[in-house]
C-alpha cells in the first residue's frame, strides 16, 4: 500500500492550496502539479484495488472516530472501480488540456487547472464517502468546480450556461439538504451504513419523502429528463476537455450517489421502478433531440444525458446482470464520450459556432482526429466489435432475463434514431466535400497520446472484454451486498 | 485455424488501409493477397464440422464451427471475394477512398464467412454487424447522396440488426442458452406468445438484409450507389445472409409452430410480390446500375418464395438460385462497373453500340442476362422450373401466377439491359472506348462461364445442396433429391446434357450470324442526331436517342402499381417522427426559468404520487 | 398566469414540507423511539467535554468530529474564490475604474480608520476562543473581512495585495491538511487529534481544535476579502491582479 | 411553558421557515431580473438554515457550550442538537460561495448582455 483512501482527497487539496505559492515561484508549477498528483492518485487507486480484491474493503476513518460517529471513506470494489475510473478520467483530462491550455495566461491557467483538480477531487469524494452530509459538501465542491469550469471561456455563451446551472445546481442542494435534514431527524446519524441498517424504522411517508427529494436532488446532477435542462448547454459551452470531464466524472460520480441512496441506503421497493421510468423518460427525450442538434458538442451532450438515462434504467432493472450491465455502460460511455469530445473538438475547433456542417470533409484534413471521431461513434452506437456492443449487449440480456419486452424494443427504437445521428456526422466527416475555408487544428502530442489511449482502450474493451468485466462484476457485487457494506461500515475500528 | 483466417482477414484489412497510404501497389497487393490468402486457406483447411474454434467472451461462449449449409452459402463468399478481389483492383484504380474501398471490402468478405461459421447467436450478430457497416462505408464510398441513401440503409439495416438482437437476447432469457443449436431443439419449450414474437422478430432481420417487400426500400439505391466492383459482393453475396438466415428461421423454427404455416404463406407471399414489384421498378430504370439493383430484389423475392414454401424441391430451387444468381448477378454487375470504368456512364440514354468496343463484356452479360431471364440452357432456367413446379405441387398457384409474371416481365428489362448498352447507334462520342482490362473481364467472363456450366450440369452443385438440406432435416435422399422435379426425371441427369446441348449451340449458332451480319453492316455510323424531324430541327443537347422513354407504354400501363410508392410512407413516417422531434426538444426552451419551474413540477409530481410509487 | 401556476405549485411543495415538518414537531425529542436509535448528538455532547475538553460542542463537531466537513468546506471557500476569478477574468487592457465611484463622506473615512482595528482584533478573539464560547474561525474570519469590507468602502484607492491574500490563504490551507495528515502519526488517522488536550475551559485545549479552527478564521477572512475585493474591482484596477 | 404553546410554535417557526423558502423559490421561479433570481436562491438558503437550525432546538433547550456558567446554572437543562448547528454553519458557507459564484456570472452575463432579464438570455436552447 502507498496510502489510504484518505489520501484521495487530502492530496489534492493540499496541492491546491500550495499552487498559489508554487505559481509565484515558478509558474509552470501550476500545470505540472495538478497533474503529478493525479498521477500519484492514479497508483494509488490501483494499488488500493489491488488490496481491495485480496483483503476486502477497506474504511476509513476520520479524525478518530469510529462510524457512525465520525466520518468515513469506503473503498470498496464497487467505490474503487468509479474512484480509479475517474482519477484515469481526469489524468487524461490533465495531459489532453495541458497543452490545449497553453495559449492561456497564467492567471487563468492556475484557475483551470486548480478546479480541475478540484472537480476530480470532488467526485472521487463523492464515490468515497460513507457519511450524506459529507457526500452533500463534495458535490458542493464539484458543482463549484463545474460551474467556474463551465463559464471558463470567456468569448462565448459560456456564463449563460453556468448560470443555468447554477440555478439549478443550488435549488438542488436546497432539496438535498432538506432530504439529508429529514433523515437525521428521524433516525439521529448520518453514516451511510448506520442509516441504512436503520431506514426500516422510518415512518414510511417521511422515508418516501426523503427519497423522493434525494432523487430530485441528486438528478439534477446526474441529468434525469426533466431537471437538465442546464447540461447540454454545460456540456456545449465549456472547453472540449471540460465536456469531457463532464461526461467521464462528474456525472459518473453524481448517478453514483443516486444509486448508492436507491441500493443501499433506502429500502423502498418503488424505486427500482422510479428508476426505470425516469431513466427511460431521460433516454428517449435525450436522445430525440440530439438528433435535431446542428452543433456537434451539443448533440454529444445530449447523446450523454442519453446515456446516462440507459444506466439509470440498467441500475432499475435491479438484479445483478443489471448493475453489471448499468457499470459496463457507465465505464464506456466514461471512456468513449471523452474520446469524442476530445476529438470532437478538435474537429470543430476553427469553426466560431461549432456547427455539425463545419465538419464537413474533416476526413482528408485530420485523418487521425477524424478516424477516432468515427471510432467512437461506432462505438457508442454499440456497434461491434467496439466497445460499447458488450456492455448493450449485457443490458440487453439483463433485461431480458426480467421480461422487459417492450422497454428493450424501446431502447432499440432509440438506438436507431441514435445510429442516425452519429452516422450523420461520420458522413460528413468522410464523405462530404470541404465546404468553409476552415482549416482543422493539428492535435498537440499530449491530445494525440490521449486519444490513442482511448481508442486502444475503447478497441481492447471490443475485442476482449473480458480484461474488464472482471472488475466490473466485483463492483457490481459489492455494490449489490448491502449487508455486507453495513458490517464492514459498522465494525471498523482504527487498525 | 478458423480463429487464425479471420484474425488475417481483418489484421489484412488495417494493413491494407495502411499499406495503401504508403503506396498504392503495395496497397494493391496487400488487397489480394489478404483476400485470396485467407480464402484460400478457409476453403482448404475448414471442413464441416460443428465445433472448430471456441472462444469465452463476457461469459459467452463462441462457437464456431460450419455447417453444410453454411459451407454452400461460404462457397458463393469465397468465390464472389475472391473474383471480385481481382476485378476490384483494375476497377478502384485511379478512383478515391481506394483505401477505405479495400478495407471495407476485406472486412465484409470476413464478416460474411464469420456468419457462416458462427454457430451462437452472439458471433452471428458482431459478425453481421461488421457485415452491416462495412458495407455501409461501401454504399457512401462515392460521397453521392451520403445523408440519405447510407442513412436509410443503416436505418433499416439497425431495424433489422435490433430485432435480431431482442430476440437472441429473449432467447437467451427463454433458454439460456445462446448456442443456434440449442435455440432450434429447444424452440418448443418457449412460451406460446415468445414462439410467434421471436420467429417474426428474426424474420424482420433477415427480410430487411434479403430484402423482401416492404422492408426492401434501402436496397435500390444502396446497390447503385455502391462502387460496381463491390455491389456484385453486396447482390450476390451479402443479401444471401438475409436468406441463409430466412433458411435457419423458417426451416428450423417455423416447422415447429403451428402457425408457422401461416407465417411461411406470408413470408412466400411477400417474396412473390416482391418479385413483381421489383421486376416493374427494374423495368422503368434508366440506368444499368438501378436495373440490376432491381432485378436483384426481384431475384431475392423468387429466393425467398422458394425458402418460405418449403418443400424439399423448393428449398432446392432456392438454394439453387443463391448460388447462380451470385454468379450471374455478379457477372453483371462487373459489366456495368466496366462500362462505367471505360465511359464514365452507367445511363442507357448516354451509353449506346458497345458491342464492338466491349466484346468480352458483351460475352458474359449475355451469357448471364440469359440465365437471369430464365432462358433454357443456363443456371437460371434450372432454378425457376423448380420453383415453379414446387409451387405448383404445393397447390400455390395464384403465386406461380405472380411469379410467373414477374418471369416474364424480366425479359423485358433483360433486353432493355442488353440493347442498352450493347446494341442500338454506335455514337462517335463512344468511338475511344475500349475493352476494360483484362483483370476485370477474366472475372466477369469466369463468373458467366460458370452460369453456363451449372446451368447445363446443375448436379454439379446438387450434392453440395443436398447435405445442406439433409442437415436441414429433409430427408436423406443420396443426391437424388432433385429428382423430384419433372425437369430431371423426364430427362434423367446424364440426359439432360443432349438436348440442353442442342439448345447451346443452337444458340451460339444464332448470335455467330447475327454478330457475322452486324459486323459486316457497321461500317455506316448512325448517331442520334442523324434523324429527320418534320420541320422541327432538335437542339444539340436534346437527347433523342430512342431508348428514352423505352418503355413508356408499358410504364404508362404499370403506372398505377408504381405511384405506390413503400418508400413515400417511409419518408413521410421519417419526416413525422423528425418534426415530432424537433417539437419534442423544444422542452429545452433555453430559459433557465423554465428548467427551474420543471424541477418543481417534478418535484411536486412525485411528492403528489408518492403512494403509488412507493405504497 | 404563470405566477398563478407558480403559487399553486409552491403551495402544493409547501404544503408537503410543512406537513412533514409540522409532524416531526419543534422543540421535541423527534428521533424515532427504538432502541436500536442512538443519536449521534448525543455522543458527540458526551465526548466533546469527556476526550476532546472543548466546550463548544459545536466547535468540536465542526473542527474534529465532522472536520473533514470542514476541510471540503474551506475549500468551497477557496473554490468559489478560485471560480470567481477565473469568471471575472478579464484581459489587462480593459482596466477601467473601481465600480464603486463615490468618494465616502470623512466621516465615515473616519470612523472606519477607528473601528477597523477593534473589528480585526474582534474577528481574532472569536476566532481563538472558537473551542470556549460561541463562535469560531468562520464567524471571526467573517468579522475580519467585515473589516475589510468597510475599509474598501471607504476609501477610494485602498488595496488588499492579492498576493498576500492568496498567501495567507494557502498557509492557512496548508496548516489544516498538513494538521490532518500528521494525524497519521502514531497509527492514527486523518484529522485525528495528536496534542494533549488539556482542561475543559482553558484556552489551551482541544489539542489540535484550536489550531485549526485559528488556520480556518485565516483562511475565512482572507477568502472573503478575496472575494469582496474581486468584485469590486470588476471594471476595476487590476494592480495587483 | 405548556403543549399547546409549543404546538402553536411548531406551526410558526416551521410555517415561517417554509413560507421563506416559498418566497425564495418565487423570485426564482417567477422573476424576470437575474439578480432577483439570485437573491431568491440566497432566500431559499436563508429558510433553509432556519429550518434546520429551528428542527435542532429543544423544550427548554440550552446552548451545547459547557461553558463554566452552563455548569453553574444550567446544568439541568438539555442541550440543543449541535450537530445541526454544525451543519447549518456548512451550508451558510457552502451557500455563500455559491451565491458569490452566481453573483460574478450575473457580472458577466451584464457585460455580455447589457441586460439581466431573463428571457432575454437565452441564446442557448433545443
Amino acid at each position: 500500500m502507498v496510502g489510504t483512501p484518505v489520501l484521495f482527497i487530502a492530496i489534492p487539496l493540499l496541492a491546491a492550496f500550495l499552487i498559489p505559492l508554487l505559481g509565484m515561484i515558478w509558474k509552470e508549477s501550476v500545470r505540472i502539479v495538478p497533474g503529478l498528483v493525479l498521477m500519484y492518485l492514479m497508483v494509488l487507486a490501483v494499488s488500493l484495488m489491488g488490496h481491495v480484491a485480496h483483503n476486502g474493503p477497506i474504511i476509513e476513518i476520520i479524525a478518530g472516530w469510529a462510524p457512525p460517529i465520525g466520518i468515513n471513506l469506503v473503498f470498496n470494489a464497487f467505490t474503487g472501480f468509479l474512484v480509479t475510473l475517474i482519477i484515469f478520467m481526469g489524468l487524461l483530462v490533465w495531459l489532453y488540456s495541458y497543452r490545449f491550455k497553453s495559449n492561456v495566461e497564467y492567471e487563468p491557467a492556475r484557475k483551470y487547472f486548480i478546479l480541475l483538480m478540484m472537480l476530480v477531487t470532488g467526485s472521487t469524494g463523492v464515490v468515497l464517502t460513507g457519511d450524506i452530509f459529507n457526500l452533500f459538501v463534495f458535490i458542493e465542491i464539484t458543482s463549484i468546480s463545474a460551474y467556474a469550469l463551465t463559464a471558463f471561456y470567456t468569448g462565448r455563451d459560456s456564463a449563460e450556461a453556468s448560470f443555468k446551472y447554477v440555478m439549478m445546481g443550488s435549488l438542488a442542494s436546497t432539496m438535498l439538504l432538506i432530504a439529508i435534514m429529514l433523515i437525521y431527524s428521524q433516525l439521529g446519524t448520518l453514516n451511510m451504513a448506520d442509516v441504512a441498517s436503520k431506514i426500516h424504522l422510518m415512518d414510511p411517508t417521511l422515508k418516501a419523502i426523503s427519497f423522493i427529494l434525494f432523487v430530485v436532488a441528486l438528478g439534477v446532477e446526474a441529468e434525469i429528463f426533466p431537471l437538465n435542462g442546464w447540461a447540454p448547454d454545460a456540456y456545449a459551452e465549456a472547453p472540449g476537455p471540460v465536456g469531457a470531464a463532464f461526461a467521464g466524472i462528474v456525472v459518473k460520480a453524481m448517478l453514483y450517489a443516486l444509486i448508492r441512496f436507491t441500493y443501499t441506503i433506502f429500502d423502498l421497493s418503488g424505486a427500482f421502478n422510479l428508476l426505470i421510468i425516469i431513466g427511460l423518460l431521460t433516454l428517449v427525450i435525450a436522445e430525440v433531440a440530439a438528433i435535431r442538434q446542428d452543433k456537434l458538442k451539443r448533440m454529444l451532450a445530449y447523446s450523454s444525458i442519453g446515456q446516462m438515462g440507459l444506466v439509470m434504467v440498467a441500475f432499475g432493472i435491479g438484479t445483478r446482470e443489471g448493475v453489471f450491465a448499468a457499470l459496463f455502460i457507465m465505464l464506456n460511455h466514461a471512456i468513449i464520450k471523452p474520446l469524442l469530445f476530445f476529438s470532437g473538438s478538435y474537429l470543430v475547433y476553427h469553426s466560431k459556432k461549432k456547427y455539425i456542417s463545419d465538419i464537413d470533409g474533416m476526413g482528408k484534413l485530420a485523418p487521425f482526429t477524424s478516424l477516432l471521431f468515427a471510432l467512437g461513434a461506432f462505438a457508442i452506437v454499440g456497434l461491434p466489435p467496439f466497445a460499447g456492443f458488450w456492455s448493450k449487449l449485457s443490458f440487453l440480456v439483463a433485461a431480458a432475463d426480467n421480461d422487459m419486452v417492450l422497454i428493450i424494443a424501446l431502447i432499440l427504437a432509440v438506438s436507431i434514431v441514435e445510429i442516425v445521428y452519429y452516422m450523420r456526422v461520420v458522413n460528413r466527416i468522410f464523405f462530404f466535400k470541404r465546404t468553409t475555408g476552415l482549416l482543422a487544428r493539428r492535435p498537440t502530442f499530449n491530445a494525440y497520446i490521449v486519444m490513442s489511449v482511448l481508442g486502444i482502450i475503447v478497441l481492447m474493451i471490443g475485442f476482449f472484454p473480458d480484461t474488464v468485466t472482471g472488475y466490473i462484476q466485483a463492483a457490481a457485487d459489492s455494490l449489490f451486498d448491502k449487508t455486507q457494506y453495513i458490517h464492514s461500515v459498522l465494525t471498523a475500528s482504527i487498525q | 485455424m478458423l480463429t487464425l483466417i479471420l484474425v488475417i482477414f481483418l489484421g489484412g484489412a488495417i494493413l491494407t488501409w495502411l499499406g495503401r497510404k504508403i503506396n498504392p501497389l503495395l496497397g494493391d497487393l496487400l488487397f489480394l493477397v489478404s483476400v485470396i490468402l485467407p480464402a484460400t486457406m478457409f476453403v482448404m483447411n475448414i471442413k464441416v464440422g460443428d465445433t472448430i474454434a471456441q472462444h469465452t467472451l463476457l461469459g459467452i461462449d463462441l462457437v464456431w464451427g460450419l455447417s453444410p449449409l453454411a459451407h454452400l452459402f461460404s462457397l458463393v463468399v469465397v468465390g464472389l471475394g475472391v473474383m471480385l478481389s481481382i476485378y476490384s483492383i483494375s476497377y478502384m484504380r485511379g478512383k478515391e477512398k481506394v483505401g477505405m474501398y479495400y478495407f471495407s471490402f476485406i472486412l465484409s468478405i470476413m464478416a460474411m464467412l464469420g456468419i457462416l461459421v458462427s454457430r451462437d447467436w452472439i458471433s452471428f450478430f458482431i459478425f453481421w454487424e461488421i457485415m452491416t457497416w462495412s458495407s455501409y462505408l461501401m454504399v457512401i464510398l462515392n460521397g453521392k447522396k451520403v445523408q440519405s441513401i447510407g442513412i436509410k440503409y443503416f436505418v433499416f439495416s439497425a431495424l433489422g440488426a435490433y430485432s435480431m438482437l431482442m430476440a437472441l437476447v429473449i432467447i437467451n432469457s427463454q433458454l439460456g442458452s445462446f448456442m443456434l443449436s440449442d435455440t432450434f431443439n429447444n424452440f418448443q419449450h418457449l412460451s406460446p406468445a415468445n414462439q410467434i414474437l421471436i420467429p417474426v422478430l428474426l424474420l424482420v432481420a433477415f427480410g430487411v438484409k434479403s430484402a423482401v417487400m416492404p422492408l426492401h426500400i434501402w436496397a435500390p439505391d444502396a446497390y447503385s450507389n455502391s462502387p460496381m466492383g463491390y455491389t456484385a459482393v453486396f447482390s450476390g453475396a451479402l443479401s444471401k445472409m438475409g436468406v441463409y438466415g430466412l433458411v435457419l428461421v423458417i426451416i428450423s423454427m417455423t416447422t415447429q409452430l403451428p402457425a408457422g404455416s401461416l407465417i411461411r404463406i406470408i413470408v412466400a407471399w411477400l417474396g412473390g410480390f416482391t418479385a413483381a414489384a421489383a421486376t416493374l421498378w427494374a423495368i422503368t430504370q434508366d440506368d444499368g446500375k438501378k436495373l440490376l439493383a432491381w432485378s436483384s430484389i426481384g431475384q431475392l423475392g423468387y429466393i425467398v418464395t422458394g425458402v418460405a414454401i418449403g418443400t424439399p424441391l423448393a428449398m432446392l430451387a432456392a438454394m439453387f438460385l443463391v448460388v447462380v444468381h451470385a454468379l450471374f448477378k455478379g457477372s453483371l454487375f462487373m459489366a456495368v462497373g466496366a462500362i462505367e470504368k471505360q465511359t464514365g456512364t452507367t445511363d442507357f440514354k448516354e451509353v449506346n453500340g458497345l458491342i464492338r468496343k466491349m466484346p468480352v463484356t458483351f460475352i458474359s452479360s449475355l451469357l448471364s442476362i440469359i440465365a437471369l431471364a430464365g432462358i433454357p440452357p443456363l443456371a437460371g432456367f434450372v432454378s425457376k422450373w423448380m420453383l415453379y413446379e414446387a409451387l405448383i405441387q404445393n397447390h400455390n398457384y395464384l403465386l406461380v401466377v405472380l411469379l410467373f409474371f414477374a418471369s416474364t416481365a424480366a425479359f423485358l428489362y433483360a433486353y432493355k439491359f442488353l440493347h442498352g448498352y450493347f446494341l442500338g447507334q454506335e455514337e462517335p462520342e463512344w468511338a475511344h472506348v475500349k475493352e476494360a482490362p483484362m483483370s476485370m473481364t477474366i472475372p466477369m467472363l469466369l463468373l458467366a462461364l460458370t452460369t453456363f456450366v451449372l446451368g447445363t450440369w446443375p448436379q454439379l452443385l446438387f450434392n453440395s445442396i443436398d447435405s445442406a438440406m439433409q442437415y436441414l432435416g429433409y430427408d436423406a435422399t443420396n443426391g437424388k433429391l432433385w429428382t423430384d422435379s419433372v425437369l430431371f426425371s423426364q430427362w434423367g441427369d446424364k440426359v439432360a446434357l443432349q438436348p440442353v446441348l442442342y439448345a447451346i449451340i443452337a444458340v451460339f449458332l444464332f448470335f455467330a450470324i447475327f454478330l457475322y451480319f452486324k459486323g459486316r453492316k457497321a461500317t455506316r455510323y448512325v448517331t442520334t442526331k442523324d434523324i429527320s424531324t418534320s420541320g422541327e430541327i432538335p437542339k444539340e443537347w436534346e437527347n433523342l436517342t430512342f431508348k428514352v422513354n423505352f418503355m413508356q407504354p408499358f410504364e404508362r400501363a404499370i403506372e398505377p402499381f408504381l405511384k405506390r410508392q413503400i418508400e413515400k410512407y417511409y419518408l413521410g413516417f421519417g419526416k413525422g417522427m423528425e418534426a415530432l422531434f424537433d417539437f419534442t426538444r423544444r422542452i429545452y426552451t433555453g430559459n433557465g426559468q423554465t428548467y427551474a419551474i420543471y424541477a418543481i413540477v417534478f418535484l411536486a409530481l412525485l411528492l403528489i404520487f408518492r403512494v403509488s410509487l412507493f405504497g | 398566469m404563470k405566477k398563478v401556476l407558480v403559487i399553486l405549485l409552491l403551495a402544493v411543495v409547501g404544503f408537503y414540507l410543512a406537513d412533514v415538518f409540522i409532524g416531526i414537531g419543534f422543540g421535541n425529542d423527534h428521533f424515532v423511539k427504538s432502541d436500536e436509535i442512538k443519536p449521534v448528538k448525543d455522543i458527540y455532547l458526551q465526548q466533546t467535554v469527556e476526550n476532546l475538553k472543548v466546550s463548544n460542542a459545536v466547535t468540536s463537531i465542526v473542527v474534529n468530529f465532522r472536520g473533514f466537513d470542514t476541510l471540503g468546506e474551506v475549500t468551497v471557500l477557496f473554490l468559489s474564490v478560485t471560480a470567481l476569478g477565473s469568471i471575472l477574468y478579464r484581459k489587462r487592457h480593459h482596466a477601467g475604474d473601481r465600480s464603486v465611484l463615490f468618494s465616502a463622506s470623512s466621516i465615515v473615512t473616519a470612523g472606519s480608520k477607528l473601528l477597523f482595528p477593534p473589528i480585526l482584533l474582534l474577528g481574532a478573539y472569536v476566532f481563538i476562543h472558537g473551542h470556549l464560547s460561541p463562535g469560531g474561525g468562520f464567524q471571526g474570519g467573517v468579522i475580519i473581512a467585515t473589516g475589510f469590507l468597510l475599509m474598501l468602502l471607504a476609501y477610494e484607492n485602498y488595496t488588499v495585495s492579492h498576493n498576500a491574500l492568496s498567501i495567507v490563504e494557502s498557509f492557512a490551507g496548508i496548516t489544516f491538511a498538513v494538521i490532518g495528515l500528521m494525524g497519521f502519526m502514531n497509527g492514527g488517522t486523518f484529522l485525528q487529534n495528536f496534542l494533549p488536550v488539556g482542561t475543559l475551559n482553558d484556552l489551551f485545549s482541544g489539542g489540535i481544535i484550536p489550531i485549526i479552527y485559528i488556520a480556518v478564521g485565516f483562511k475565512v477572512a482572507a477568502e472573503l476579502t478575496g472575494v469582496i475585493y474581486t468584485v469590486l474591482n470588476e471594471k476595476g484596477d487590476q494592480k495587483n491582479g | 411553558m405548556d403543549n399547546t404553546y409549543y404546538d402553536l410554535l411548531t406551526y410558526v417557526v416551521y410555517g415561517s421557515a417554509i413560507l421563506v423558502m416559498l418566497i425564495g423559490l418565487y423570485a426564482v421561479l417567477v422573476k424576470k431580473s437575474l439578480l432577483k433570481i439570485v437573491i431568491g436562491l440566497s432566500i431559499v438558503d436563508s429558510g433553509l438554515n432556519l429550518l434546520i437550525v429551528s428542527l435542532g432546538y429543544l423544550k427548554n433547550g440550552t446552548a451545547p457550550i459547557f461553558s463554566k456558567g452552563f455548569f453553574e446554572l444550567a446544568a439541568d437543562k438539555p442541550m440543543v442538537d449541535p450537530l445541526l448547528q454544525a451543519l447549518v454553519l456548512t451550508a451558510i458557507v457552502i451557500g455563500f460561495g455559491v451565491t458569490a459564484v452566481a453573483l460574478s456570472l450575473v457580472i458577466r452575463l451584464w457585460r455580455h448582455h447589457h441586460t439581466l432579464y431573463i428571457d432575454e438570455i437565452k441564446n442557448l436552447k433545443w
